[in-house]
């Protein structure tokens, strides 16, 4: 399953604040403010200037985190999507 | 326009054009011992007829200005001192971008302010009001004016707008305080209210968020606080400020601050006495 | 103030602001005609009054964030759009290709060019990435589809803002049918991919909306667009030569005469006094009607205005088309 | 504006159940209905009532004639089960009563302002009435 490759922007397109257990991040190129909670953040991090399918972010993820879901691929599929309509992410 | 009156109010000043005599001179009268503008206005306030022909058969009062909003219904031209109201309020929340504007009453003590925001009818221009007249300086009834580089809050003194049953609290102010009451407005029975002489003569002063609360009145509540997080009061306030998308990063880097140094509360109450005790103790634990 | 003279004079020179005796009164006329932005880029050097310079420093704040968020919305639409060329019309394109035209201007919607025979693919991507119709009403519908230049606007469902998709400049019922294949083949690519009409027809599209869009309504915002793009671009050699057989090409030398012509007298543009030539007598009129807006940021000489907007109508629509139009609007009561 | 607050309340009360910081993390991916992104957007809500005295046409004059059924669609005059046009423009805070379950406006029918209720539900920006009912949409 090859899937669709995406990059996220440069960690610097982004200022981050702990709001507790989540973050709100203001995004300079849209001047958009957005809430995420976890995996988001980690989801741009793992692909902030560094492109990659869904497979690669899950792997990329797992070198610091334990992942916990079911069906894996499926939710981080949606999470993309998610990001990509926020502008987030894009296709690569 | 045939009428004006200039109005400074904290850090912003306004021309206020009429059609009629009648909302220039209930303004004049209301606002009488605030300072005298410097000569340039930040906004304009029109207060025409829709038709020319309105000025004088069935009068009516259109709200225009600098910002102007679709689907606005005049109102009766015995409610103009009200639309005079409301356009200076316009003019702040679509055009203010020096601040960001938040939806809230702000009092203050030694050099600390008191934010209380939420819903319109959840009693904080009657609270702000109350506790200006108990030994806290007021700063506003409408909008805190919260400057992104300094992170101090501005007074933005306005006449207050009493509602309905809160007028009666305010029957033994003086009489020259008291705008006329305004019967079958779009939100009841209203009378203005001058804030008292220290929050006019303070009005350059700003001062240090400490505390932000949720007030909600309600006569079959028992009396109740409860924490807000971060989280939560950044999106409520976002959602309480007209401005907060469109100042872009000093607007986010500004509220991200506030909500994550201050303390927020949600309180319940059942009585302004009731309230008054219940900030008395969280006042105390904050600063 | 009676009109908006010195807001003009102001604009064309900001050497002139001694000039100033009623700040409040121009800083409202400027924002009425949507051109403070402008003034504060223009007046950014000037010893102005302190009130007045953080009045400005506001506005161009402002218009800051406006770019920032059309170019936002471009590259949104980029990303929808896929393979189809995105040509940028109008504000968007000035501040994407960063030109003086786009200096403290407002933008509202995101106006694009696709070529005609790219229409139906363009509208099923965007409806796709999350573009919604403004209007359900089948009449309004029918009327874009049949005779106007672009599809009924569409607006983005999260992010609330209106995208114009426009397959040439003029409605086709307009007398002037400008040549859209050439709009679109001789458009610019910049840098990121996005695209930019080529100068001579950016400007040309700037007249056609002076003339053909209502009233003359946001009129001298239209015309400063048209004086900020010509000082930029008649610099090169041979431009007046070009923009003249492109006007020609697209039907609109007689427009563009007449803008020019309006620009020398309103900003004092330089221009080529053979493309614009001589004066009209009702030239006077269009500057009455552009510069008709007082110090309270009210518009002046209803008269003048109606004429102008019946005028409009008739330069749009065949005057049976027109009929039926008004007809139909007129049927649904208000 | 369209996200209220109690959906923006909802998220956050399920993201608190989500990862917290420690040395090796947990982390959940959640599942793939739900959401992990909550943009913030313009709003006019709370201070609408001190700027605002505002009506909402049902239908908007752009789509005057149409009837509206009782999902709140424009659908064309005469078809069955719709109901003719509100007789006059619905204030904002009729609007608001309505959109909080309260009574039906004066003089108007009980289900068709319900099918009313259902139309502003719908509006959009750049339709009339939109700003108006954007300004009821309050946190509470």
């Amino acid at each position: 399953m090859a899937g669709p490759t995406f990059v996220a922007d440069a960690p610097d397109a982004l200022s981050h604040v702990a709001l507790e257990s989540l973050t709100a991040i203001y995004h300079a190129p849209s001047g958009m403010t957005h809430l995420l909670a976890p995996p988001a953040p980690q989801i741009l991090a793992a692909l902030a200037n560094r492109p990659g399918t869904a497979e690669d972010v899950l792997a990329r993820i797992a070198e610091s985190f334990d992942l916990e879901t079911e069906d894996a691929a499926a939710a981080m599929s949606a999470r993309l999507g998610e990001l990509e309509a926020a502008g987030l992410v894009r296709r690569a | 326009m045939r009428h004006r009156l200039d109005l400074t109010i904290g850090p912003v000043s306004f021309r206020i054009g009429s059609a009629w005599p009648q909302p220039i001179a209930q303004l004049a009268a209301l606002y009488a011992p605030y300072p005298k503008p410097a000569g340039i206005a930040d906004f304009t306030v029109r207060l025409e007829p829709e038709k020319p022909w309105r000025r004088l058969v069935r009068p009516s009062v259109a709200i225009h200005g600098d910002y102007t909003l679709p689907d606005a219904a005049p109102l009766p031209l015995a409610q103009g001192l009200l639309a005079a109201e409301m356009g200076m309020n316009l003019q702040m929340a679509l055009g203010q971008k020096r601040f960001l504007l938040l939806h809230a009453a702000t009092v203050e003590r030694d050099g600390h302010a008191l934010l209380l925001t939420g819903h319109s009818g959840a009693g904080k221009s009657t609270l702000a009001a109350m506790l200006g007249e108990a030994g806290w300086r007021f700063l506003g009834d409408e909008f805190a004016l919260l400057d992104p580089v300094t992170g101090l809050i501005h007074p933005f003194p306005r006449a207050i707008s009493l509602k309905n049953q809160s007028l009666a609290l305010f029957d033994s102010a003086a009489p020259d305080r008291l705008g006329p009451v305004l019967k079958g407005t779009p939100k009841g029975t209203i009378r203005h209210l001058r804030p008292p002489a220290d929050a006019i003569a303070r009005m350059a002063e700003p001062a240090r968020p400490a505390l932000i609360l949720f007030p909600r009145f309600n006569r079959d509540f028992e009396p109740e606080t409860r924490p807000v997080g971060a989280a939560e009061t950044f999106v409520r306030l976002t959602q309480a400020s007209t401005n907060y998308v469109a100042l872009g990063r000093p607007g986010f880097d500004a509220l991200t601050r506030l909500v994550t140094v201050t303390p927020s509360f949600a309180i319940d109450y059942r009585s302004g006495e009731e309230a008054a005790a219940l900030i008395d103790t969280l006042w105390s634990n904050a600063t | 103030m009676k009109d908006a003279r010195l807001l003009t004079r102001l604009l064309a020179d900001p050497a002139r602001m001694a000039e100033v005796r009623d700040w409040t009164g121009l800083i409202c006329t400027a924002r009425a005609e949507s051109l403070l932005g402008s003034l504060a880029f223009r007046l950014a050097d000037a010893p102005v009054p302190a009130q007045v310079a953080a009045i400005l420093e506001d506005a161009r704040q402002d218009a800051a964030y406006a770019r920032t968020q059309a170019l936002w919305e471009a590259e949104m639409a980029q990303r929808a759009l896929g393979d189809i060329p995105l040509i940028l019309l109008k504000g968007t394109a000035y501040a994407a290709a960063n030109l003086p035209a786009g200096e403290g201007r407002s933008i509202g919607d995101l106006d694009i060019l696709v070529p005609r025979e790219q229409l139906d693919t363009a509208e099923a991507a965007l409806l796709a990435a999350g573009w919604e119709w403004v209007k359900e009403d089948a009449y309004d519908d029918l009327y874009y589809r049949t005779w106007m230049h672009e599809l009924p606007p569409l607006i983005h469902r999260d992010r609330d803002r209106m995208i114009d998709v426009h397959h040439t400049i003029l409605p086709p019922t307009a007398r002037p049918t400008p040549d859209a294949a050439a709009l679109a083949n001789d458009s610019i690519a910049l840098p990121n991919g996005m695209r930019i009409l080529c100068p001579e027809d950016m400007i040309l599209h700037a007249v056609a909306h002076l003339f053909a869009d209502g009233d003359l309504a946001g009129g001298l915002r239209n015309l400063w667009d048209i004086d900020r793009l010509l000082r930029r671009f008649a610099v090169t050699e041979g431009f007046w030569a070009r923009l003249a057989a492109r006007a020609d090409r697209h039907q609109l030398r007689p427009h563009a005469a007449r803008a020019l012509r309006l620009a020398r007298r309103v900003y004092e543009t330089p221009i080529d006094n053979s493309l614009a030539g001589r004066a009209h007598a009702t030239d006077a009129l269009y500057i009455r009607r552009l510069l008709a807006r007082d110090g309270w940021g009210r518009e002046r000489r209803p008269f003048t205005r109606l004429g102008f907007y019946v005028r409009s109508h008739w330069l749009r629509m065949p005057p049976l088309m027109l009929a039926r139009h008004l007809l139909t609007k007129a049927r649904k009561p208000r | 504006m369209r996200v209220t607050m109690s959906d923006k309340r909802d998220e956050l009360n399920e993201a608190e159940g989500l990862a917290r910081p420690s040395r090796r993390v947990v982390l959940a991916l959640g599942a793939a209905a739900a959401s992990t992104v909550v943009t913030i957007r313009p709003a006019l809500a709370q201070t609408a009532g001190s700027v605002l005295n505002c009506e909402i046409p049902v239908p908007a004059p752009e789509a005057a004639g149409s009837h509206i059924s009782a999902d709140g669609s424009l659908v064309p005059a005469g078809t069955q089960g719709a109901f003719p046009p509100a007789p006059r423009p619905i204030t904002g805070e009729e609007a608001k009563a309505l959109l909080n379950g309260g009574p039906t406006p004066a003089g108007m029918d009980a289900e068709a302002a319900q099918a009313y209720t259902n139309y502003i539900r719908r509006l959009q920006s750049g339709m009339s009435g939109f700003t108006c009912y954007a300004s009821l949409q309050m946190p509470r």
